[in-house]
């Protein structure tokens, strides 16, 4: 009973906390100095259409690598804790027709997942989404039970690989003294195109491979797969 | 228009907070739950964050939801095993 | 130079990559993960000796090609660099340390491990909001992850509490975060000030800034961390309580100039607040981690208010207090933690095993006393210096809670030390050795507390190298430890005349030389009691040396500083020495935790006192205080009388002395106790030109007799001969007290001649009852007697200083009383003077009782072939019988200087007059007296020769008995209760009283602990509504608009 | 936007209500999955800008004037981030329950206070 | 003054105070007898007690310590006679008073005290330290009020030379401390009896419980010694109350008029009171007594004595 009015009275506390900002929201007008500085670089600088990804990739890529890394820690995490041990897996029957579609489907889902990275400076959607859409390939490919044992092992190089890759460019970055993780080792090209803007699409890729496996590992583990 | 929208989904939103909370099923309330992510993710699209907006709805309500799903089915195997 | 932001790229690139490499082999990848560990710590050692000695400037590293605030960017200070030099180190010795684990386990929990060091590196250097929230997530789940390196129910449920607090944490941070940018369009740190919030913009720091709070486990909100402590793996735990700890301390350090300064102060008192309770909780403790765990917490609650309220001071000043703390918090803490993994045992009775490996056992207690804040640790400079920013800031609440918190700690610290050292459970269970990966780091760490010290003398202060003599001389004994004791005692007896003669010229002021003649002539005499030891007695004579050393130290003390280290020194000396005595655990334990508590008291003290700069400020004139403020004064006074066992505080006394073995007794009883009288002189100096609104003195003249009052009683009521002796002690330095507080001439006189005085006739008493326990080998005075026939010499000895001791003429103690009393009427403290008429009426009860039960009486049939005490417990008592002799026939030998040394100070009261001492009131001729004495004596003792006829010497038990033989000596022997009917007269006057409070202090802190512990229920969910709560009190009280 | 920044709160403190009331495991991580929701919410009603469009240079928005026409970026980068990072969380902590429940058979949060005082 | 001359002086004092000692104790036998009903010994009693002791043939003993026992105690009587300055201007009774003051006279009837106990207690006798201990205790006890009253006359005087506290009450016996510090005397007079051990206070002999107590062993010489100090001590005490509360003497015959008063005082005390327990004892003397002391430091102190 005065665990509830304790949880009660806490709860109304939070809400106080946040209650000023409610009261005295007022919504912003106009870009502030930071912002428009990026809007203008991205543009102008990275001939990045997409700004997200110009902060993500570049501005940011600090936090991105450090993100990449949370998910990578989270994989690892899940798999030091679950220690593949359980070996059921998630007993769906597949039927062929299920199979012969999935197969299908996932290659497709693929192809749809690398446009999307590829494309994160440009468009919506980036390394992570692609990645996620990659992951869900997989899941798919898991769920009907499609040569999950041959995708594990390549999982595991594409994953380690691609965050090696990724750090090396950033390294590049260092070398040619242009700063860890700058975009400018390569050539911004013309505003627009796919290949422009710089590493970005090189960099998104990579975290759309890295974050597509890194994912693909969490759920391979969750799922029960060994 | 726009804030009769956003009213309404988060209406919803809220709604299935509740239910996630309150439905004595786990799956029901993972399903809640992804509901939850889902509708946020038309949200950010209406807040003009498209990049947002799509990884909310494939990272938040897909890949969260199949997580929880994938840790109740291991739970739910173990208890049968007793 | 190599960038720092290369440790990030290392430990990603091996990071990623070492499941990869792990498939070639274990080896390949252990070698990968230990390359990048040690990579950093180099790096690390590289730019922290940059900046410390080469001046450089922070470094600045910007990312992806452009500045700050565009792009986020690191920086590496002199802090940062020194915070992650240690923070990698530990790193890298805790993964030694799990070297064996991680030869075993999966290659996930070498890249969680990795990933987790990193994360912390990348912590403390980054500038940019957000990216501290990266980093904190990456530092927080590799360490969730971790918790379970050890898999079991108590590490899991105990990582999922952390978990969710750690997940409530950060969701908190991330809102404060992103609030910060609504509010100020920006991340960087550079950007931001406490001038950048005004009203609603307050809740954004606020909430930025608790969140990092409660990942520093403030009390209460704190449950879960202490569930970590207990249960998880020790190599990780330490790494959770060292490297994570000081990563996220570090943050709020970052985000300490956005907080207005009322949230500052709030968060400082919590912080306190943290320490204080966890150490008291800490007291009820019996498992070892879980009180680790307390006090790490409470240790991070300190740091956090050190770096809040030494925001203002220079930064020399602060780096010290700052850096001290950390480094050792960090070195012992680490330390500890991996002990307790060596040692396997939950409950602290059960690591008495740890006596079977000597070295750890060493290494233990270092970081115990490391941990404890002693010198020359770390932890003591921090301690000193924060304690005059405290007191400099007037802020007297958090001091005293400092200081109450740090005792806790010290009571729970020791008493596992007294009980690893001392437990009497026998176990023959051997320690299996730990394997070297496990004992490097744990070596390393000894070695680097020892290290840090003398650092911090080296670059803080500038010590004289006597000033550390007598660590010296505990390192020095303990490399000669192997040969036989009598060498070593030898040598210390060569040591102590060479140290004399070191230090005899710097006595400049005859108040000096005459407590250097107490303090190191008296030592060097009670020595050779020591010489009888027949076993190798490891240590006895480093730490005794060391406390000598100590005593000299005092004297030529130039410095608060240096008088208070020496007066450390001291105490730890003194306390390791006790400790060696059989059932001493107790008995040390209480006297630590009281001279701990008056060395409190003198810090604060010495820090009320004007004029002292950083490096510890000067006693002017040498042993002079000046100008100290009257609470000052107070507060010195008190500490001063803690040592020289005054009434209320006196309890540590008789059992110290007791348990002590019987030869540090003398040491203890006739010179430590004069350290307190030398410090109230000190006191006294000061106090003559001063003329206060409340008389300190006149009261600690009170104390002082009503001391000398009960001492005289308890002794008399005592059974245990030592007991009655160190009541005696106290009942006699109680006069000493009475008598300097009087602050005239004949006050100091007699004060001091009644200290030399008792140094002469209680180390000989000591040492005589030394002679006797190590014959009868008991202490129980009814169970001796009749021993005059057996060991007269030891009985002339105990004679004389018995009449020395009741100040019966012809003897020296009865100059002391004449000297005293005069002073007192003439002070005009005649009520005073008569309770002391009363003490010294009382004290030949005890001293009866003393000589008459173990002497005379019935010689027990145990007792019929005991022999004279040896040789070497002779020698020194009649060295100072024949001192006695000597001033007893011509007390102008001491009065005359003591005469001079006052005159200093006061205008002389006393003539002497050829042999004749004149006062105010009365005169006295000791020599005179001495003749009369002798001849009265002589008469009739020639005349009975003369008389007496034929002189039968009759078998013990002929007396007339009622015609019949006694049954036994027991029922024939009066020693039982001997004064049972003063008792009774007495009544409840006679109830230790001041042990009972003493006890129920005790009680209360404890009951105290108890209760507020019962938050910590262990239910997670109970621990996220204390996150929660503890949240919104704090946003009321911080009173955020 | 006011109403998703209250929409945000709410779910937010709703998803405390639940971690502080709910006694399965399960459900206490539903209810910091649903904070962490309410929190991006936050994050991206603070970076809106009235009437502005996504900060992407297409047809729709002009090189030009984009500073005028555009949303903050920022908050949708940090949100993007978040996002993953929550997933991270959560997926150790289920791990962490079904390592629990495979050790005690239970999903209550009550069966797990073997550690205390 | 020659040395041997002062030493001859001091031998005519110690014999006079010696015989007259002993024939007060026999006095007193003699009233006790009478107040009892009986014919009592003779007076001088004692002198032929001595006698008889000293010629017993075999000398029993203990131990070394047992044979200093009387030896001390005698030095005692003898030292603490010898300290006081017995009539006021005589050279013949001056003594050894130039060597110390009040407090070393005070401080030297422990002498003896402590002596004896030792010698006692090496008797071996549990009966002795019984004694002892009683004695002990009701000493510390009956100190406290004596030693306030002496701080009084300190304080009255401005002086604990013995001599100068006599002069100051020289010119008529409204000089007395009897009256000047009436509050004083009474404490004073009040521990007498316990000094002298007298009934009510005659815990320590207590012949009834302990026998007499610590000499209860001692035999021949050892009890002749004791005996002849016992008629010196019990002269030295009353010399010194003389001199402190009752203005001191300027001859012999004044000094044995003023003693004698004192002596029967604490006599007639005994005979009117039985005995008390020690705990009663004890308690008794750190009760009115203390505060009666107590009261006459803060008369003195306060008002200059004046009541």
């Amino acid at each position: 009973m005065i665990k509830k009015v304790v949880v009660l009275l806490s709860i109304i506390g939070l809400i106080a906390i946040f209650m000023p900002m409610i009261t005295q929201f007022q919504e912003r007008e106009n870009l502030n100095e930071l912002a428009t500085d990026y809007v203008n670089g991205s543009i102008h600088e990275l001939g990045t259409p997409n700004v997200v990804t110009s902060v993500i990739v570049t501005y940011r890529g600090l936090d991105t690598l450090g993100e990449v890394t949370v998910l990578f820690l989270a994989t690892v995490g899940v798999g030091f804790l679950l220690k593949g041990k359980s070996e059921d897996k998630i007993e769906i029957s597949a039927s062929e027709l299920l199979e012969t579609t999935s197969s299908v489907l996932v290659a497709m889902i693929m192809v749809l997942g690398i446009y999307i990275f590829t494309h994160g400076h440009l468009t919506p959607g980036g390394g992570f989404q692609g990645g996620v859409v990659i992951a869900s390939g997989f899941l798919l490919m898991l769920l009907s039970n499609v040569n999950a044992k041959m995708n594990h092992s390549i999982m595991h190089f594409v994953e380690s690989l691609s965050g090696f890759a990724y750090v090396g460019i950033g390294v590049t970055g260092l070398v040619l003294t242009v700063g860890f993780l700058s975009p400018k080792i390569l050539p911004l090209g013309n505003f627009g195109d796919l290949f422009s803007a710089g590493a970005i699409p090189v960099i998104y890729s990579l975290v759309g491979l890295k974050v597509g496996s890194e994912l693909t590992s969490i759920l391979v583990t969750m799922g029960g797969e060994k | 228009m726009i804030p009769g929208i956003i009213i309404g989904l988060g209406v919803i939103m809220i709604a299935a907070a509740f239910a996630a909370i309150y439905f004595k099923s786990l799956l029901a309330s993972i399903i809640a739950a992804g509901v939850i992510s889902l509708l946020a993710s038309v949200i950010y699209l209406i807040l003009g964050s498209p990049d947002v907006a799509m990884t909310e709805a494939s990272i938040g309500s897909g890949l969260t939801t199949v997580i929880f799903l994938f840790a109740l089915h291991r739970v739910r195997k173990g208890k049968s095993d007793d | 130079m190599v960038s720092p932001i290369y440790i990030l790229i290392m430990s990603l690139a091996v990071g990623f990559l070492l499941s990869i490499i792990d498939r070639a082999g274990r080896k390949i990848s252990l070698t990968a993960f230990y390359g990048v560990l040690t990579f950093n710590v180099v790096l690390m050692a590289n730019w922290l000796y940059r900046f410390v000695f080469l001046h450089v400037p922070t470094l600045v590293i910007n990312t992806a090609g452009f500045k700050a605030p565009i792009s986020i960017n690191l920086e590496l200070g002199l802090m940062e660099a020194f915070v992650l030099f240690f923070a990698n180190l530990s790193g890298l010795l805790a993964a030694v340390y799990l070297f064996k684990k991680f030869k075993e386990t999966q290659v996930s929990s070498l890249i969680l491990y990795l990933l987790l060091i990193m994360g912390a590196n990348g912590l403390v250097m980054t500038q940019d909001l957000f990216n501290m929230f990266v980093f904190l997530e990456i530092l927080s789940i590799s360490t969730f992850a971790l918790t379970v390196l050890k898999k079991s129910r108590e590490t899991l449920s105990a990582g999922f509490k952390y978990m969710i607090a750690g997940g409530v944490a950060s969701t908190f941070f991330l809102l404060g975060v992103v609030f910060v940018y609504y509010f100020t369009g920006s991340l960087n740190l550079g950007n931001l000030s406490a001038g950048s919030f005004t009203n609603v913009g307050l809740v954004s720091v606020f909430l930025l800034s608790i969140a990092v709070f409660i990942e520093l486990k403030p009390f209460p909100a704190n449950g879960w961390a202490l569930d970590v402590y207990q249960s998880v793996d020790s190599g990780i735990v330490s790494i959770i309580a060292v490297v994570n700890s000081a990563a996220i301390g570090f943050v709020f350090y970052k985000i300490m100039p956005l907080l207005p300064s009322e949230f500052l102060t709030v968060f400082g008192i919590a912080g306190i607040v943290t320490f204080l309770f966890s150490n008291m909780m800490g007291l009820k403790q019996d498992n070892a981690k879980r009180l680790l765990g307390y006090s790490s917490i409470g240790q991070m609650g300190l740091l956090l208010a050190a770096l809040i309220f030494t925001a203002n001071v220079q930064p020399s000043v602060r780096y010290l207090v700052i850096g001290g703390l950390f480094l050792n918090h960090l070195i012992s803490k680490a330390g500890l933690f991996w002990l307790a993994g060596i040692v396997k045992q939950d409950k602290i009775k059960d690591w008495g095993i740890l006596r079977s490996r000597k070295p750890l056992l060493v290494l233990f207690g270092l970081f115990i006393f490391a941990l404890s804040g002693l010198p020359p640790f770390a932890g003591f400079w921090a301690k000193w210096e924060f304690v005059k920013v405290l007191v400099d800031a007037k802020m007297f609440f958090v001091l005293t809670s400092v200081l109450v918190g740090s005792l806790f700690e010290l009571i729970f610290l020791f008493r596992w030390f007294t009980s690893v050292v001392k437990n009497t459970d026998e176990t023959n269970e051997q320690l299996a050795s730990p394997g070297k990966s496990k004992a490097t780091p744990v070596i390393v760490f000894g070695l680097m507390a020892v290290i840090s010290s003398f650092g911090i003398m080296r670059f803080f202060y500038e010590f004289n190298w006597i000033q550390v003599l007598p660590i010296f001389a505990v390192l020095a004994i303990s490399l000669i430890d192997s040969l036989p004791s009598k060498v070593k005692g030898f040598l210390s007896l060569a040591a102590v005349a060479g140290y004399g003669y070191y230090i005899y010229p710097l006595l400049e002021n005859n108040l000096q030389m005459f407590f250097g003649v107490i303090f190191i002539i008296g030592s060097a005499i009670n020595i050779i009691a020591t010489l009888n030891r027949k076993n190798q007695s490891r240590g006895f004579y480093g730490f005794l040396l060391m406390m000598i050393f100590s005593f000299g130290n005092l004297l030529i003390a130039s410095t608060y500083l240096e008088f208070f280290l020496a007066w450390e020194f001291m105490t730890i000396s003194s306390f390791l020495l006790i400790l060696r005595g059989q059932k001493a655990q107790r008995a040390s334990l209480l006297y630590l935790i009281f001279s701990t508590a008056g060395a409190y008291l003198i810090m604060v003290g010495f820090s009320f006192a004007p004029a002292l700069s950083s490096s510890g400020g000067a006693l002017i004139n040498v042993i002079e205080l000046v100008n100290l403020p009257l609470v000052s004064i107070i507060v010195l006074a008190i500490g001063f009388m803690i040592k020289s066992g005054s009434a209320g505080v006196h309890i540590w006394l008789p059992e110290a002395h007791a348990e002590a073995e019987s030869d540090v007794s003398p040491f203890i009883s006739a010179i430590l106790l004069k350290a307190g009288v030398f410090g109230l002189l000190m006191l006294g100096i000061s106090y003559i030109s001063f003329t206060p609104s409340f008389d300190v003195f006149y009261w600690i003249g009170w104390v002082g007799v009503i001391t000398a009052l009960i001492g005289a009683f308890m002794a008399s009521f005592q059974e245990d001969a030592k007991k009655l002796l160190a009541y005696s002690s106290m009942s006699q330095v109680g006069y000493v007290v009475a008598a300097l507080a009087m602050i005239t001439h004949l006050g100091w006189v007699s004060a001091l001649y009644l200290a030399f005085n008792h140094m002469m006739f209680k180390s000989a008493l000591f040492i005589a009852i030394a002679g006797v326990y190590y014959r009868t080998r008991t202490r129980k005075m009814y169970e001796m007697g009749g021993l005059i026939a057996k060991m007269p010499l030891s009985y002339i000895t105990v004679l004389m200083s018995i009449i020395a001791v009741s100040g019966v003429p012809p003897l020296s103690g009865f100059g002391a009383k004449w000297l005293i009393y005069t002073a007192f009427i003439t002070k005009g403290w005649y009520l005073q003077a008569g309770v002391l008429f009363f003490a010294s009426g009382v004290s030949f009860l005890y001293l009866y009782r003393l000589i008459h039960t173990i002497f005379l009486g019935q010689l027990k049939y145990e007792h019929q072939d005991i022999k004279e005490a040896p040789v070497w417990f002779i020698i020194p008592q009649y060295i100072f019988m024949a001192g006695i002799m000597a001033i007893s026939m011509f007390p102008n030998l001491i009065i005359k200087p003591l005469n001079v040394i006052a005159m200093k100070y006061f205008d002389s009261s006393i003539q002497i007059d050829g042999l004749t001492v004149i006062s105010e009131l009365g005169h006295w001729n000791g020599n005179l007296v001495m003749y009369v004495t002798m001849a009265v004596f002589a008469i009739p003792f020639i005349l009975l020769l003369v008389l007496k006829g034929k002189t039968q010497k009759v078998k013990q038990f002929n007396i007339v008995y009622a015609a019949e033989r006694p049954e036994s000596p027991q029922t024939t022997h009066v020693a039982h209760n001997m004064y049972a009917h003063f008792r009774k007269a007495l009544g409840k006057w006679t109830l230790p009283r001041v042990q009972l409070f003493w006890d129920s202090v005790a009680e209360w802190s404890h009951t105290l602990g108890g209760f507020f512990r019962r938050v910590y229920t262990g239910n997670g969910q109970t621990y996220i509504l204390h996150i929660v709560v503890y949240i919104v009190v704090m946003y009321v009280v911080m009173g955020v608009k | 936007m006011i109403s998703t920044l209250i929409l945000g709160i709410a779910l937010l403190i709703i998803g405390f209500y639940a971690m502080l009331t709910q006694k399965n495991l399960i459900k206490i991580v539903i209810g910091f999955s649903i904070a962490d929701t309410g929190t991006h919410i936050i994050i991206v009603s603070l970076g809106y800008l009235r009437g502005k469009t996504a900060p992407i240079i297409d047809n729709a928005v002009n090189a030009v004037n984009a500073v005028q026409e555009v949303v903050d970026p920022i908050p949708s980068a940090l949100v993007l981030t978040a996002i993953v990072i929550g997933l991270a969380v959560t997926a150790v902590m289920l791990s962490f329950i079904v390592e629990m429940y495979k050790k005690n058979k239970s999903l209550s949060i009550d069966d797990y206070q073997e550690l205390k005082w | 003054m020659s040395i041997w001359l002062r030493v001859l002086y001091a031998f005519i004092s110690v014999s006079v105070a010696t015989v007259y000692g002993l024939m007060l104790g026999g006095i007193v036998r003699k009233i006790y007898a009478r107040v009892h009903g009986r014919y009592g010994p003779p007076v001088w009693q004692p002198f032929l007690d001595i006698i008889q002791t000293h010629s017993r043939r075999v000398a029993v003993s203990h131990g070394n310590m047992f044979l200093l026992g009387p030896v001390f105690r005698l030095a005692g009587g003898l030292g603490t006679y010898l300290f006081i300055p017995v009539i006021y201007g005589s050279a013949v009774f001056g003594n050894f008073s130039m060597a110390g003051d009040l407090l070393l006279v005070m401080y030297f009837i422990f002498f003896g005290q402590l002596g004896m106990a030792l010698g006692a207690g090496n008797g071996g006798h549990p009966y002795s330290p019984l004694g002892i201990a009683r004695g002990l205790a009701q000493m510390s006890t009956f100190e406290v009020p004596f030693s306030l009253a002496v701080i009084a006359v300190a304080i009255q005087y401005g002086s604990l030379n013995i001599t100068t506290i006599v002069a100051a009450q020289q010119g008529g016996f409204m000089n007395w401390t009897l009256f000047t510090n009436p509050l004083a005397v009474i404490a004073a007079m009040i521990s007498l009896l316990g000094m002298n051990m007298h009934s009510p206070f005659s815990i320590v002999l207590a012949p009834q419980e302990i026998p007499i107590g610590p000499p209860i062993e001692m035999n021949s010489s050892f009890l002749g010694i004791l005996q002849t100090n016992r008629g010196l001590f019990a002269a030295a005490k009353l010399v010194l109350f003389m001199n402190l509360f009752f203005g001191g003497a300027t001859n012999l015959l004044e000094m044995v008029a003023k003693t004698f008063m004192i002596y029967m005082f604490s006599v007639f005390v005994g005979a009117a009171y039985p005995r008390f327990r020690p705990e009663q004892s004890f308690r008794f003397f750190l009760k009115w007594p203390t505060i009666i002391g107590v009261l006459s430091i803060i008369f003195i102190s306060y008002f200059g004595g004046v009541l």
